[in-house]
């Protein structure tokens, strides 16, 4: 295990006072150091939103991009450098809403690399608008008569988009999240980890306490490998319970560097040697 | 001697392969070609052709005037039987039964029934045109499609000399003896720019004309040890290779107009993350969708500002294949050297004409990165991205590259060490160390290409593709005794001054030649230098100006 | 029933002949006219591809927009009049690649119109590239190696995303296609109709014959509004057989039209009767 | 008389609930106020600050020099206590102790638990303040937020009257006998413009600082029964208000920079389809991220060229809460007028900063639709959407409205009847039918705004929000004697050159003052009009520029 303070930066951090992305930032230091990443093999790739200033709380590479736009870069960097442990750290607006297209389709890729969405149910940064995962009904500062849009369910449409790690937790369960963390980043693929995570000043529904009282964890008895009964399992989000864990899990599914051929064959194409006449069988070719 | 063919008839009937073993075999002989297409947005039907200029001396634009039209259907015929010189022919199926005076009525379809292999048609077509010009058959097996089978190319050949049968001679030109020449489209000549220059990423989403960048880049990918990537859209593209740069790959991406569109917004972040980029931006007319198989100049205005903000960019128009392939190569450089966006705008008439020219060298070419390792940190220092340098330039370093060190970039305004920052300060700072290199980069500028007589009345100004109908319509007039030059530029953004400044006081009468409505080089002289164009020659319908619309219209709108 | 004829253009057809669109076309133009919606009462929708030149070959309302973008204005008409059928061609590239994102939230919206695809895993007006729905290893004009993103399921995307009426049709059932094609425009709310189409110039793997070997049609038996297994049905695409019909259907889950107050409890925004001086109520406000 | 606080202290310390109070008692108490807020982006802690001027004159823009600090926190003192006047002071808890001849040291802490109440910490603050420049409580209570109970305004009137009792007063102002004026902002006046001129469908995302303008019209929907649609992206904002304006409605949607970059394809597909369309971009620093909660003016030569392709469009810079309402009502006019897009330029600042103007008056005003039934038909006539008229303008039907007519709109280039055409005349047509209409907005075009003396030597060119702070400095410059004036653009393009040239020619200096780094209004008006400006007073650290810094820069830099 590398020591946790290897992760440290001096950025200030301007999270609010009580926000559970601290539980997740801890988690996150928690799960590299435990994994031995060495902040020069990590990468943490973000968007815009109050998640994704994750990488100036956390001492590796990063790249801090666009609202919606951090799938796109993560796959770019893997797919040239694969040696570097891909994360990405983003919020529900910046990943489902913003970013929706690129998820679905960075699913399909099947990259080696983490999503993390810290799920706070609002767009926190911009103050308290409705995201793709605001609850029917919920007022918010944008929708005074409430949300009329259906919210999005990550975990089923990760599944239904063929993604082969899938799982939910909760800034409630610092052990529960680290050890997910750590599955999810050592998982052969692209994994999906949704974070349930209060935000103290604009999402007063989905409160620690409203959370706290309604996750269970899955337990043995529950097998995450059966993709009907985790779409099953994914639809369970509510009152009557919100089950946290691995919800889907695929095994030996190839993953896109395994079927690139250039990816699979070869060093990454930073270090290729390459001259510009190396070029010149290619020109031949016109004579 | 230079002579004109046109192919003409529907999508789907084969013109590509006639037209491309025409091409080959007039090249092989030793002549200069140029063909350029016209084509619809479909898949089958409609009206296509292609036409090919080719002669003895270097061709360096199509032209309206043709010698001779190979027409597969009537349409063909009835569409384009004007433009036909007093010497001109028409070859067709006697079946097509065209009554005119002009056409050359011949038993193709006969001649494939006799050799059992309708697909034949083409390749008689293709030989009789040969006779017609009386150009040699000698090793026209060798420019048949590589990917026919042995039979299927005896019979292609079978069907050559049969057409070569059906008519006699009726021009004649003396075969060329170039030889170190290359047939090649703009499109091809970028890819194989990028290629030469080190590409290792491209990315991009399907658009035409930008889409055979990409198909020849993938079709290489394996071979070049490159990674190529169809995405979801273009959004991710530009993205996505903002990421491999990141990382340290040479990373490109290209669109057209609708999706160049659609990247604009990650320019901004190539801009701040101080990321090196390559776009290219193929254009076709628009707005929006438009003409999507069509050529225009209509995107220039847009790029020299596309994005919210300030940031430092430059802007390279290519004129050529030639052009294509070296200020591709150098677009690479560029990118690395001044940690930014380098846009390349080429349009559908220069990514799709091909012609012959002279095969690239390599041996000048060196690729610079701009890269630096831990040799640029002082013991315990710990790697600050954005470094306040003199020059606005900070060492790079590649993450994971440098034990114990981490790259950070950031699309907020942000501190050396990347963290973001609300400072007017540090924004200050960082504005004017970003906008450092625009002064920079003007010393890496190239002053436009000048040509025609040397004390020019009138000086024509255009930009990328219309570089060759430029060449030939000065020489056109210049032969007539017209005081005409022309200045093509190729480098738009910082505008290079010095030769425009030279002609704007020598000359008479300026006159901006551009493919599209609002004139918009004319619209950056005048806002850079105050130099004011006297007349403008526009064009927007989505066809290429040829050299003599050029010369028709000085003459009668300018001299 | 209207005359057929009514919804007949006279602009040239610019599909290639064979082409699996031309059955569409006929099956959407008796759909239409079997269920009496007058050309001026409908809109046609669509972005840019093969299958969205559908708004000129139909006589009807129709707005043929942006690569992708077909969802966004057919949404936008719709809530402001709702008297409007609202119906979306679109093919695969369009609506699952470079629209992904506004496929998932229209979903979301649940609003009465009826979004068909013409699937023919391909990209056919740009020639030849690989969609979103072309199969793995399959070899294109751009995959030379074949293609090595996991395809999408659009149907198991939609359930997963809530969508009330999901189904998938052939071109080469005609009475199946009208039929479907009817029950998805009565359907109230979006519905989902993929539709399996030849393209006979770029797809040489799902040709006529690929489908027709393996499409089956689901009988009484089925029961599409069991969520779950119509996920576990929605998965079924291969050797295996492929199911046509409606794979999942929802009944009463309330509309946007329905939840929205606006459009609930007004004439349609468009009629709004409006004078300069109405806005004083909200000016006095500042005073 | 004009005085100045500022109120200083974290994110969440409820600064907006004190300056709400002050400001509106203030205005309820006759005077002219102006008040702004520099915030940080984050949501809790930072620093951040509101100002608030007041007096018995109008008042125009924020002021450097300050009367009075309310310091929340010990760094307000820090931050700010520089900028206070010879004469002025600092309210502060006792509790803060910071030793400092400036501070009053209130015991505000203990009033408030006097009351019983720790919320009313903001209100013994404000009842201070209103105390130390002689203000009457008169009325006070009626400018409480509605949205307290009754028991908690009671709490907070008692803090007022408590904070009112701590010092006694240093300052006096006449108070005003202004009556009717409204306090509001720039973006809530837009909203407010929008609403008046029949607004009926709005489409966007998040993204400040344009959201404000999304949420009053969110909160009105129901009364003002419009449909207001929060999407997805961008993308789809734009897309979905062109297909809302296709079916009939007003429609508009608003963004800032980078959402903007992200609509910039669709602007292309009003263009071409001509359909009205108003976007609103209320800029902030960029590129990308940049500084989200600050203020610039870099978006304008962006905005001209926006999307790839050529149409036309209007772009109109708003300078103050008034100009807010009115340009976007009359936008709403011209977009259905000339059907294609008009897009309003505002900033951070604008969007943000209050002030007292006279009530909007709605009685001139006059919602013009231009929109056309059965009537422009003739008996069996085939509705063409894309009809060539004389000027450009095809009548518009709505679809659905007219018995047996369809309305089909076209990405592509298209025929009258809208669809697809390849023709090289129709494109012609089309392209000279659409650009047309920018000839035609010149009759449209409103002149920029002068102010100052009546020959200047020097006149300064501004655009959009830096009004307030140039009407200031022209003042100032004034009264000492400086011969300058100054041309506020609102309407920017097509570009009003009337006054410009007329100043041009009678002043010796132009100099341009602009938020950004490029100069990107000089550089419209040397591309469209040869005027060159002799000097520059550019500013890009994300805070609008003021009056005073306007004045020191001009005599330092220009005079
Ligand atoms: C293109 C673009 N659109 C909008 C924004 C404004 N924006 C920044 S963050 C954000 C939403 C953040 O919500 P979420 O992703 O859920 O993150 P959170 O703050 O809740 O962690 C938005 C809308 C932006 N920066 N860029
Ligand atoms: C922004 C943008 N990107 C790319 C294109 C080019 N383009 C037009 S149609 C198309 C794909 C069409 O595929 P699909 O939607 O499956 O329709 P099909 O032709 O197969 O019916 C593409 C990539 C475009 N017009 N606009
Ligand atoms: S606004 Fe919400 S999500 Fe953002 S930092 Fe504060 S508590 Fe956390
Ligand atoms: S390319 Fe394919 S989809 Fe397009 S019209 Fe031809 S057959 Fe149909
Ligand atoms: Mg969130
Ligand atoms: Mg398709």
């Amino acid at each position: 295990m590398l020591d946790i303070k290897l992760y440290n930066t001096n950025d200030e951090n301007a999270w609010c006072p009580g926000c559970g992305n601290f539980s997740i930032l801890d988690a996150l230091k928690c799960a590299t150091a435990e994994l031995e990443i060495r902040p020069e093999d990590l990468v943490v790739v973000s968007g815009i939103g109050q998640a994704a200033k994750t990488p100036h709380y956390i001492r590796a590479n990063g790249f801090n991009g666009l609202h919606g736009r951090a799938l796109p870069p993560a796959q770019g960097i893997k797919m040239v450098n694969k040696n570097l442990k891909v994360i990405v750290t983003s919020g529900d607006g910046d990943s489902y809403g913003e970013g929706g297209n690129h998820f679905i389709h960075a699913i399909r890729r099947n990259m080696d690399i983490t999503h993390l969405v810290y799920d706070n149910q609002i767009y926190g940064l911009t103050k308290g608008q409705g995201s793709p995962t605001t609850a029917l009904g919920q007022k918010t500062t944008m929708q005074f008569e409430g949300v009329i849009q259906n919210p999005l369910n990550p975990l089923a449409l990760a599944i239904a988009s063929g993604a082969t790690f899938v799982a939910r937790t909760f800034t409630g369960d610092r052990e529960g999240m680290i050890k997910i963390l750590k599955e999810a980043i050592m998982h052969k693929g692209y994994s999906l980890v949704d974070i349930l995570q209060p935000c103290v000043s604009f999402n007063k529904v989905n409160t620690f306490k409203w959370y706290m009282d309604r996750v269970y964890s899955l337990d043995e008895s529950y097998d995450p490998t059966n993709k009907v009964l985790a779409f099953q399992k994914a639809l369970e989000f509510g009152d009557d319970g919100i089950p946290v864990g691995v919800i889907y899990r695929e095994y030996n599914k190839p993953i896109f560097e395994e079927l690139h051929p250039v990816i699979r064959d070869n060093e990454n194409v930073i270090d290729r040697v390459w001259n510009p006449q190396d070029a010149e069988k290619f020109i031949e070719e016109f004579m | 001697m230079k002579y004109n063919i046109l192919i003409g008839g529907q999508a789907g009937q084969g013109m590509d392969t006639i037209s491309d073993v025409l091409e080959k075999h007039l090249k092989s002989r030793g002549l200069f070609v140029f063909s350029n297409k016209d084509y619809m947005s479909r898949v089958r039907g409609g009206h296509n052709f292609i036409q090919i200029r080719f002669g003895d001396e270097p061709v360096y634009s199509h032209y309206p005037e043709l010698d001779l039209i190979i027409a597969l259907d009537k349409n063909t015929i009835e569409f384009h039987r004007d433009r036909l010189k007093a010497s001109g022919s028409i070859i067709a199926d006697e079946l097509i039964a065209y009554q005119n005076e002009r056409v050359i009525s011949l038993p193709i379809t006969k001649a494939t029934k006799e050799i059992g292999f309708y697909k034949a048609f083409g390749m008689v077509a293709a030989g009789a045109a040969l006779k017609y010009f009386n150009i040699s058959l000698e090793g026209v097996e060798k420019v048949l499609p590589k990917k026919f089978s042995d039979e299927i190319k005896t019979k292609n050949l079978d069907a050559i000399k049969k057409g070569y049968e059906l008519l006699e001679s009726r021009l004649s030109l003396s075969e060329g003896c170039t030889s170190n020449n290359i047939l090649i489209n703009g499109n091809t000549a970028i890819a194989l720019g990028a290629l030469a220059g080190g590409l290792s990423f491209y990315s991009a989403y399907p658009m035409t004309p930008a889409t055979s960048i990409m198909t020849y880049l993938s079709k290489k990918q394996v071979e070049a040890g490159i990674v190529v990537e169809q995405v979801e859209d273009e959004i991710s593209a530009i993205n996505m290779a903002i990421g491999a740069s990141y990382a340290g790959a040479r990373a490109m991406t290209g669109s057209s107009g609708g999706g160049f569109s659609l990247m604009v917004e990650a320019l901004g972040l190539a801009g701040i993350t101080e990321t090196p980029l390559v776009v290219v931006n193929s254009q076709r007319p628009g707005p929006a969708t438009g003409l999507p198989t069509r050529t225009e100049q209509s995107d220039l205005s847009f790029m020299l500002t596309a994005s919210h903000g300030e940031f430092p960019r430059m802007v390279i128009a290519l004129r050529n294949p030639e052009d294509a392939f070296y200020q591709t190569f150098r677009a690479l450089n560029l990118a690395d050297k001044y940690q930014t966006v380098v846009m390349i705008l080429t349009d559908q008439y220069l990514a799709d004409y091909r012609m012959t020219i002279p095969k690239f060298k390599l041996d000048g070419l060196k690729i610079e990165r701009y890269i630096s390792g831990e040799e640029v940190l002082e013991e315990g220092e710990e790697y600050r991205r954005y470094k306040l340098t003199g020059n606005g330039i900070s060492p790079r370093l590649i993450p994971g590259k440098v034990e114990g060190q981490i790259v950070l970039v950031d699309s907020d305004e942000h501190t050396e060490y990347s963290h973001i920052t609300e400072s007017a300060e540090v924004r200050n700072a960082m504005m004017e160390k970003r906008m450092k290199k625009l002064e920079l980069m003007k010393e890496d500028i190239i002053e436009p290409e000048y040509f025609g007589v040397e004390k020019p009345e009138v000086v024509l100004i255009g930009w990328g593709s219309t570089y060759g109908p430029l060449k030939e319509a000065v020489e056109m007039l210049n032969n007539e005794g017209y005081r005409v030059g022309a200045l093509s530029f190729g480098d738009i953004y910082p505008l290079p001054q010095k030769l425009l400044r030279k002609y704007a006081e020598e000359a008479k009468v300026l006159v901006n030649v551009e493919q599209n409505y609002t004139g918009q080089l004319a619209k950056l002289i005048m806002q850079e230098t105050g130099i004011k164009m006297d007349k403008s020659i526009l064009k927007y319908d989505g066809r290429q100006i040829d050299p003599k619309e050029i010369y028709n219209r000085v003459i009668s709108e300018v001299l």
